[in-house]
């Protein structure tokens, strides 16, 4: 049963995963990917990290991919035509270097897989899964996830500073739109950030 | 005292120096010569006092100062007389002031009147103490001195460029020769452990076995100077070209004394020449083969200083061969005499020049001798000395000098000699015949401004004529009251004077090894010496007194040609050394430094240029490449631990 | 059965805590201050920034010589903390003061700037303060995502935006492979603790450990790629071109020896047993990264860019003392840090003040006749440019002496040989930069020249400094080896 | 749940899923994808986090990949913005296009 | 008095004027000139009391000071002075001020600059000939090339960049290597000792292994040759000469090349006498080649200043040839040899800068007859060339003279072939000489020259006169110079005899690594 699951959630993953790379599609990749991440909670629930099975569905495939989508709507991306031999030989080096890492990694864990302290103990912290990760996260990693928050408020303001501020005037080509811009940009009351 | 005889020419100089201009041409003159004429009564003072010790401690010292003194090795500024140098001295200071005076009237109208006389001081402040050096490396200071004077005073004439040619040659040329000196005091400061001549020649029996390698490579390395100041085969071409200078220069630097400094030298160190047989005999055949050689070429020169130039040359090849058969004391007489009437030629050859206004080619002259009589008498004075015609000065010293070949048993050198007194007499009496007789060829302009030479440039002309004649009397072999002349073996007066340095009979000849001649063959030598002058005399006349072209030049074109380009030789070393000397030089400079040693230094720079440019290539600006880069950075490293 | 205690605050010594408290208040701080209307010439973000940086240095100073454990072993307080989070803060104060006028002038002035660099700076302290590499890797990508936002900045300038998308997407990329590293550390050891670790492998040493040995491969990646180690390098050029030069500055130095504080922490502390293995590999990547980099920086002509080529040289250098590792090593690396930041600050400093308003002047061509026209900043980057060539009497020299006697010490002599014929080769092209300003004529527009006190102030500090221990470093020296003391 | 899926398996997964991320990232030359393969990569590292947690008996994993995600959130805010920058900026977002800065 | 720190003095006067010039603001050109006139000839004036209170049979270092520097590192600032650094000091001393002097006309742009630079660079040369701690030492070593590099490339000729980036770069190239060696030294001496020092006498008591001593000499070695400069590694010599400003190129051959032979006196030979003695015929090698090639080479330049530098690659094969022959007169020819080449080619390429400054051309073929129109000029170079070839009476007889002598008891044939170098500089000398002053005045341009100004006389008057007074009486310089010279060859043999140990075997076999002979 199990066996079964894991075949089938690792099928999936792998697939989708291959997917999202092979796609031309980038919204067809984007969809992958969350079907990536589904599988993904599902072996996480294999593995009995129901909490990281959730957190992953809802923030992974739920927040962080949307936001992607958006992004990918947003931009109205044309199809992802890729040809010409600088492309082809940095596609072809690409597969090569994955096979090639693939199979170094075998080569180098060839039995050894998970040597280490690894002592399979009999452990059942099935239950209270998030009650205990909620203890543990509140006591011994309070420090790391106080730096969680700033992180977070900086990847805010930094996607607000950043995104912030659109319209004709944000071109390139001219330089005198780009210093318009500046002179926009420097602006006071644009200081607290529109995004 | 003896060191105020260098010091006050080089006074001169510095009161020249600082004076400059406003001395004055008389003062200069006054001053120069002035200078000059007081050394020489010191000198003179200086030998008397010499003449006045007994025999065997005929020396006199002067240390000055330490010059430097570094581990065991220490020499002293200091000053020596003894018989030897006191011939020397007097020869120098008194037709070095001869000169000056002559030199007076003969640059008169020179615009850099008073550099001359600067160059000429300086010229016998080294030339003195060369002479009265006490060890060899304050000779060698006056070596290079002398030298350098020499150079400055060839290319005195500055603005003609084949002056300056022959000033750098001449130095050139004697920094050859001066580079044997080094390696000749080198060595006998190795062995000898010192530089000055009474500890190098005391310590050279004990220390030297006679005929080893060391002492005759010191002594050839001395050779090779010698023959690059006494202007000897192989290193004589400059000699013929310094007469680039002004007359009187010649007559004292490149005839009286500066080119006998070899033979200076060689007699002075004839302790260790006699301890090397090999050297000796170089010193020899180095001779006469000088003697002869240059004596051809001095047949085809047209013009009268370079026939004088060869001459010189070939006369001092004589006193070579004369040190080298053992008769340093000849040799020196020779020195001496020559000394007298060489200059003599050249102030007189000068002197028809400065009638000239400036005319040497003797085709150009003839039938001189009325309008110059002064000059004309002198002139043949000098002729008849050097041919050797007995009883002037220089049939004495030649003849000295033939007999000590033949009793060596050199005859070879003896043959060659006396093949040379042939061509000597020859050529000079073509010089005279050239210039004093015949139909004049002068041109117009000559003609017109044609006068005899002032009083100040004739009274030292009478002087050396005078000095011609009779200088050879010291060589007579007076007996000690000096009071008749029975015997040529009883050692002449100049022998005897020199006998303390040389040893006794170290005239005719000077080592042991020399027998003496009986009474019939000496006089049967000087016969023959005799009639091969007066051949060459004979010669000279029948083809050159009425002739107005060149006889030989006619009968025997090719050799004629061969002998008016002096064999070829000065084309010869420029095949031989000078190009290639260059060639090689801009070999090393274009090909060696610029492309292989820059090439290297700048080939690294360039090879790291270049890895620059490819790395830069890698450098694309995409995304793509970096992480391809990074991942492949990623597989290596495990790789690495992989294969390991 | 599960006691839910609170971590007694009591316990936490707030001292030592202080830089962090202080970094993220001051961070915060500027951020409610934007809603605060102020003229636009107003400097109230740098001196906040100032403030914080200042409190946070002063924090760390006050119990410089103690030693603290916090939160269960995550955050260590010793001479090691201190020393970077002073220089830390010393090169944000430097920054702030170089980019007082330059943001200005740029029109960037707005107070997200400061607070992303002093959030930048707290991500730098974490990297050096934590013994755990959750929070090593927390504090990197602190670091990271606000030097992300700062290089694209200038966002209306591609070059600054395009600098910071491939920062950002290589630094994710290398982030990816970190973690993974650090999964695969805690998969071989059962814990992320840098100490645990250490213990695990003193008590049961399983040197051909596959997941041990790849974990710390990677772990080495992702270091690598923050201190710009070849092959990990290739990003550096384009994003310190890119970015605002200020910003180039700050993060030359304080990226750099974040990264370095967190490679050192986690070799001499966590993996001394294991020194075998990493050494041959920081050996080779030593010698290639100040091979590369010094090569490939010779033929630049924008300077920005060439002086990115010379970090990653640097990066180098460092390295070769991380080699020799050890007490010699850590004190030797910390001394070149320190005696680097502020060179490199310096030189960034002087290419900041070139230009007039958004415009960057900062090629070879510009600098032509820089040094008469403006003699002292001529002189200190001059100073600056022989100091990063090493050539005395400048600390760079002092750093390369101290730095290349322990790798001769530890008997790396080809390195030190490698190192020593790279600096010639540096020499070249920073001489470039003399050549420039001494020896060729302005063009027709001479480079205008943006002085302003606080930049006058931060060229003044960065060439005092540069100088001073070019001449005496033994305070940094004693310095140095106390602090990494403390690690051991 | 009878039995726990060996370690060995679950890591030859999600090394896999993290090479795939790695090509995604060579081959591909849209930022939006690339980016996603970085998440792809970043999820592998979960998943082995998970799958050391479970075998290692300690919840510390899991913590982390609490952590992992909050920075990939993070991470995906401020890349999402620089690259919508970017697109404003020069229309593209195909990093072989973008190349401004080389050298 | 006697606690007086004269030489810290000398050399932080000079960087103290130096400052004080670069940042007097709006001074004029005059007042520049005049400060680092005073200021050059006040170090002038400082140095003296090195002449008159060193005392030479002393041993030991003299004027010495020690003050902590580096304790971490067990560097000091250790200053003092021997024979051959009170020697080569006054040199420097004596010739910045005439430089200065010199550089009154010719240099019009950035005077300020240029004057601060040059007091600097005095000032880093002072400081490596009086370090006594190898770590300060190198200090002054390499930052000597700073000012040298700016004032060849910002006052230079039209290639001066290239001159300057390349003396720069070959140089530093040579010395970094030094610098391992000096690493490797250091940490050697406290591994036998345990104390850290960089302290010069340290190291000359330090035993060392054949191998070890091969490649630490070869690092030393090497940094030597390329400031010496030695054949092969001239090439930088000639570029900065040419294109150095007059007063750069007199420094820098007269004092900057010494730092090389200096180098091997003080540190190469006794600090490495084993493999000094084995690398004997490898440098005296170089050494004659150096002699020939130079000399060679200057024959057929066509660049006043090329022509002189190469001279001094001839030169300077002397000085080595002289040191290497190790004995009395060889290394008191080889002190001497220093000397006069300071004296004689400073003299020389000021000379050369004086023409220059009036034709803004060294081509020797763009004059001639030149002696008619300078005739004070005329008569000055000659003095300084004659000076140059060796003509006794003059210095430079007396310092190869002692050259030759010295090399000639240690092996006669070096003796010789360094003897035909004589002859050779003669040639190239004259021949230059010839083109340039003798003969008609070829070229218009030539006839107008002005001859010596009073302060241009007055700028050669003191090396005419040092350089009759050392060709004359040299013995107040050898006697200086002759203990501490007598020392380093007493040094040396007496180590050479106490490493027996060191057997010939490992020095010729240099396969072993440092690293493993560390072990």
């Amino acid at each position: 049963m199990t066996l079964a699951l894991f075949a089938a959630f690792a099928a999936l993953l792998v697939g989708c995963s291959l997917m999202v790379i092979l796609h031309r599609n980038p919204v067809a990749s984007a969809l992958f990917l969350v079907l990536a991440f589904c599988s993904l909670a599902g072996l996480y629930l294999l593995l009995h990290a129901e909490f990281v099975a959730m957190v992953q569905v809802i923030v992974y495939a739920g927040a962080i991919m949307v936001l992607f989508l958006f992004v990918i709507m947003y931009l109205n991306l044309r199809h992802d035509v890729e040809q010409g031999i600088a492309v082809a030989v940095r596609r072809g080096a690409g597969w090569i270097l994955g096979i090639l890492l693939l199979a170094e990694t075998v080569a180098f864990f060839k039995g050894r897989w998970a040597e280490g302290p690894v002592s399979a103990p009999d452990l059942a912290p099935v239950a209270g899964n998030t009650q205990a990760i909620g203890q543990v996260l509140y006591t011994r990693y309070l420090f790391p996830f106080e730096i969680t928050s700033v992180l977070l408020l900086v990847a805010m303001v930094g996607a607000v500073v950043i995104a912030k501020g659109r319209g004709p005037g944000l071109h390139p080509a001219a330089p005198a739109a780009d210093a318009a811009a500046d002179a926009k940009a420097a602006a006071p009351d644009h200081a607290g950030g529109e995004a | 005292m003896l060191a105020l005889i260098p010091a006050l020419p080089l006074a001169a100089v510095a009161v020249n120096l600082i004076l400059g201009d406003r001395l004055g041409r008389r003062g200069t003159a006054f001053l120069a010569c002035g200078a000059v004429f007081a050394s020489f009564v010191l000198a003179a003072l200086s030998v008397i006092h010499l003449a006045s010790l007994p025999p065997g401690a005929r020396t006199m010292v002067a240390d000055v100062y330490t010059w430097m003194r570094v581990g065991d090795f220490k020499v002293d500024v200091a000053f020596l007389l003894d018989p030897l140098s006191s011939v020397m001295v007097l020869v120098v200071t008194g037709v070095g002031f001869l000169i000056h005076l002559y030199s007076v009237g003969y640059m008169a109208h020179d615009a850099s009147f008073r550099r001359f006389f600067l160059y000429l001081n300086l010229f016998m402040f080294a030339m003195l103490t060369l002479v009265l050096a006490k060890n060899f490396l304050v000779m060698f200071v006056g070596w290079e001195g002398v030298g350098l004077c020499s150079y400055l005073l060839i290319g005195f004439w500055m603005d003609r460029p084949s002056a300056a040619r022959a000033g750098m040659k001449a130095f050139v040329v004697n920094r050859i020769g001066d580079f044997g000196f080094l390696l000749g005091m080198l060595t006998l400061f190795a062995w000898t452990g010192s530089l000055d001549y009474e500890r190098v020649f005391a310590a050279a029996p004990i220390v030297f076995h006679p005929g080893t390698l060391a002492i005759t490579f010191a002594t050839l390395a001395l050779l090779l100077g010698a023959t690059g100041k006494s202007a000897q085969i192989p290193l004589y071409t400059w000699l013929p070209d310094a007469m680039e200078g002004p007359t009187p220069v010649s007559a004292l630097i490149h005839a009286a004394t500066m080119v006998t400094a070899g033979v200076y030298m060689v007699a002075r160190c004839h302790i260790l020449f006699t301890m090397a047989p090999f050297s000796l005999e170089t010193v020899a055949v180095i001779g006469a083969a000088t003697a002869l050689f240059a004596a051809t070429i001095g047949v085809a020169q047209n013009d009268i200083k370079r026939v004088l130039a060869y001459s010189t040359v070939s006369q001092l090849g004589y006193m070579f061969f004369a040190c080298g058969v053992g008769a340093f004391g000849a040799g020196i007489f020779h020195l001496m005499t020559h000394a007298f009437f060489k200059a003599l030629l050249f102030l007189g050859a000068g002197s028809v020049i400065h009638a000239l206004s400036g005319e040497q080619d003797m085709r150009k002259m003839g039938g001189l001798a009325s309008r110059l009589p002064w000059t004309h008498g002198v002139m043949l004075v000098a002729c008849v000395a050097i041919a050797g015609i007995p009883p002037f000065a220089g049939f004495f010293s030649k003849d000295e000098i033939l007999s000590a070949a033949f009793a060596s048993g050199h005859y070879g050198v003896w043959v060659a000699g006396l093949l040379g007194a042939v061509l000597t007499a020859f050529y000079m009496f073509r010089l005279y015949f050239l210039t004093f007789r015949g139909s004049s060829r002068l041109t117009h302009e000559a003609e017109h401004h044609l006068h005899e030479s002032p009083a100040v440039m004739v009274a030292p002309l009478v002087v050396l004529a005078a000095l011609s004649v009779v200088g050879g009397f010291v060589g007579l072999p007076f007996q000690e009251g000096g009071r008749r002349l029975t015997t040529l073996e009883g050692g002449a007066a100049l022998e005897r004077w020199l006998a303390p340095v040389f040893g006794e009979g170290g005239a005719a000849g000077a080592s042991h090894a020399v027998p003496h001649l009986s009474f019939t063959t000496e006089w049967a030598l000087i016969a023959v010496s005799v009639a091969a002058a007066a051949f060459g005399i004979a010669m000279a006349s029948r083809a050159y007194a009425k002739a107005a072209g060149e006889p030989i030049a006619e009968k025997a074109p090719r050799l004629y040609g061969l002998l008016e380009h002096k064999y070829w030789i000065d084309e010869l070393y420029d095949t031989i050394a000078v190009r290639p000397i260059r060639a090689l030089g801009d070999v090393l400079w274009r090909f060696w430094d610029e492309k292989i040693v820059d090439g290297t230094v700048n080939g690294v720079a360039y090879v790291v240029e270049w890895a620059s440019a490819v790395l830069r290539v890698f450098q694309t600006g995409f995304v793509g490449t970096y992480a391809l880069f990074l991942t492949l950075g990623v597989a290596a490293l495990i790789a690495h631990y992989l294969v390991r | 059965m599960m006691p839910f205690t609170m971590p007694s605050l009591i316990a936490v010594d707030w001292w030592a805590l202080g830089a962090v408290i202080a970094l993220s208040v001051g961070a915060m701080l500027l951020l409610v201050l934007e809603f605060v209307p102020a003229p636009p010439a107003s400097n109230r973000g740098a001196f906040v920034t100032l403030l914080a940086l200042l409190a946070a240095a002063g924090s760390v100073l006050e119990v410089r010589d103690a030693r603290r454990s916090l939160f269960d072993g995550m955050f260590l307080h010793d001479g090691f903390t201190v020393f970077f989070t002073v220089l830390f803060c010393v090169i944000g104060a430097v920054a702030v003061l170089q980019s007082w006028d330059y943001v200005k002038r740029t029109r960037i002035n707005h107070g997200e700037y400061y607070a992303l660099l002093l959030s930048s700076t707290l991500g730098m302290v974490l990297m050096a303060a934590s013994n755990d590499l959750i929070t090593i890797f927390l504090g990197l990508e602190l670091m990271s995502l606000a030097l992300y936002v700062l290089v694209g900045f200038r966002r209306t300038r591609l070059d600054s935006s395009e600098a910071a998308m491939k920062y950002f997407l290589l630094g994710a990329f290398a982030s990816g492979f970190l973690l993974y590293g650090i999964a695969l550390l805690y998969g071989a050891t059962g814990t992320t603790n840098l100490a645990k670790v250490a213990m695990f492998l003193a008590d049961s040493p399983m040197i051909g450990n596959p997941m041990l040995i790849v974990g710390g491969l990677l772990l080495l990646v992702g270091f690598g790629f923050k201190v710009a180690a070849v092959p990990f390098h290739m990003w550096t050029p384009d994003a310190y071109e890119g970015a605002p030069t200020t910003v180039t500055g700050y993060m030359s130095a304080g990226a750099k020896a974040a990264g370095f504080a967190a490679l050192l922490r986690v070799l001499l502390v966590a993996f001394p047993p294991l020194m075998s293995e990493w050494r041959p590999i920081l050996s080779w990547i030593a010698a290639l990264t100040m091979t590369v980099g010094n090569v490939t920086a010779l033929l630049q002509t924008n300077v920005k860019r060439m002086l990115a080529y010379s970090s990653i040289a640097h990066a180098g250098y460092l390295l070769v003392a991380v080699v020799a590792g050890g007490l010699d090593g850590g004190s030797a690396a910390l001394f070149y840090l320190a005696v680097y930041s502020f060179m490199n600050l310096g030189a960034f400093g002087v290419l900041a003040l070139l230009g007039r308003g958004a415009e960057e002047r900062v090629t070879i061509k510009d600098l032509a006749g820089l040094g008469f026209r403006s003699p002292m900043l001529g002189l200190a980057m001059t100073v600056f440019m022989l100091s990063l060539g090493g050539v005395p009497p400048t600390s760079g020299f002092m750093g390369k002496v101290y730095l290349f006697s322990v790798a001769v010490k530890a008997g790396l002599i080809p390195l030190v040989i490698v190192g020593v014929l790279n600096s010639v080769v540096s020499v070249f092209y920073y001489l470039r930069v003399t050549v420039a300003m001494y020896m060729q004529e302005p063009g027709a527009e001479p480079v205008e020249i943006a002085w302003a006190p606080s930049a006058a102030i931060a060229v003044v500090i960065t060439l005092a400094l540069t100088l001073w221990w070019g001449v005496q470093a033994q305070d940094l020296l004693t310095t140095a080896q106390r602090s990494i003391l403390g690690l051991l | 749940m009878m039995h726990d899926i060996p370690l060995a398996w679950m890591l030859a997964l999600s090394a896999t899923v993290f090479v795939i991320g790695v090509v995604g990232v060579l081959v591909r030359r849209n930022a939006l994808v690339i980016f996603m393969s970085i998440e792809l990569m970043l999820n592998a590292g979960n998943l082995a986090f998970v799958a050391f947690s479970r075998a290692l008996g300690s919840l510390d994993g899991q913590v982390f990949v609490f952590f992992v995600m909050t920075v990939a959130a993070a991470e995906v805010a401020v890349g999402l913005a620089i690259i919508v920058n970017v697109f404003r900026l020069k229309e593209t977002i195909y990093v072989d296009e973008i190349n401004l800065l080389k050298g | 008095m006697n606690d007086f720190p004269w030489l810290s003095w000398l050399i932080f006067f000079p960087l103290i004027s130096a400052a004080l010039i670069a940042v007097l603001p709006g001074t004029s050109g005059r007042t520049v000139k005049t400060l680092a006139a005073v200021c050059s000839i006040a170090e002038f004036l400082f140095s003296l009391p090195l002449w008159w209170r060193y005392q030479p049979g002393q041993p030991g270092w003299q004027f010495a000071e020690q003050h902590a520097w580096l304790p971490g590192l067990g560097a000091t600032y250790h200053v003092g002075i021997d024979g051959i650094a009170t020697l080569l000091v006054l040199l420097t001393t004596l010739l910045t001020p005439i430089v200065v002097f010199g550089a009154f006309g010719s240099v019009e742009k950035r005077e300020r600059e240029f004057y601060a630079l040059l007091l600097a660079m005095e000032a880093a040369m002072i400081g490596t000939f009086l370090s006594l701690d190898l770590l300060l030492f190198y200090v002054f070593w390499e930052a000597m090339l700073v000012p040298m590099y700016l004032l060849i490339g910002v006052w230079g000729g039209p290639r001066r960049v290239y001159a300057a980036v390349k003396f720069f770069l070959y140089t530093m190239a040579g010395s970094v290597l030094m610098l391992v060696a000096i690493l490797w030294l250091y940490l050697h001496q406290r591994a036998v000792t345990g104390i850290p020092t960089f302290a010069l006498d340290a190291f000359y008591a330090l035993p060392l292994s054949g191998a070890e001593q091969t490649w630490l000499f070869l690092a030393f070695a090497f940094a030597f040759a390329i400031k010496v400069p030695m054949f092969p590694f001239h090439t930088w010599l000639p570029d900065a000469h040419v294109e150095a400003p007059t007063a750069g190129s007199v420094i820098l051959a007269a004092v900057l090349l010494k730092m090389g032979t200096f180098g091997y006196v003080r540190f190469a030979m006794p600090i490495f006498p084993a493999a000094s003695a084995a690398f004997t015929p490898w440098i005296v090698a170089l050494a004659l080649i150096g002699i020939l090639y130079g000399a060679l080479v200057a024959m057929v330049q066509r660049d006043l200043k090329k022509l002189v530098a190469y001279s001094s690659v001839s030169h300077l094969g002397f000085c080595m040839l002289g040191l290497y022959a190790l004995n009395a007169q060889g290394m008191a020819g080889g002190m001497m040899t220093m000397l006069n080449h300071g004296v004689s080619t400073g003299a020389l390429f000021l000379l050369v800068g004086v023409i220059y400054e009036r034709r803004h051309t060294r081509e020797i073929a763009e004059f001639g007859g030149l002696w008619k129109v300078m005739p004070v000029y005329a008569s000055i170079f000659l003095v300084v060339m004659l000076s140059s070839i060796g003509l006794p009476g003059t210095n430079g007889f007396v310092g190869e003279f002692l050259v030759l002598l010295g090399a000639f008891r240690h092996e006669p044939w070096w003796a010789i072939v360094a003897g035909l170098g004589v002859i050779l500089s003669a040639v190239y000398m004259l021949w230059m000489f010839m083109r340039v002053f003798f003969g008609p005045l070829t070229h218009a341009a030539n006839e107008k020259l002005a001859d010596l100004t009073l302060r241009e006389r007055l700028v050669f008057a003191p090396l005419l006169i040092l350089i009759f007074w050392m060709g004359v009486y040299p013995q107040p310089l050898l006697d200086r110079a002759q203990p501490t010279l007598d020392r380093t060859v007493a040094l040396v043999k007496q180590r050479l005899m106490m490493g027996d140990r060191i057997t010939r075997g490992d020095v010729a076999r240099p396969g072993v690594s440092v690293a493993e002979a560390a072990r």
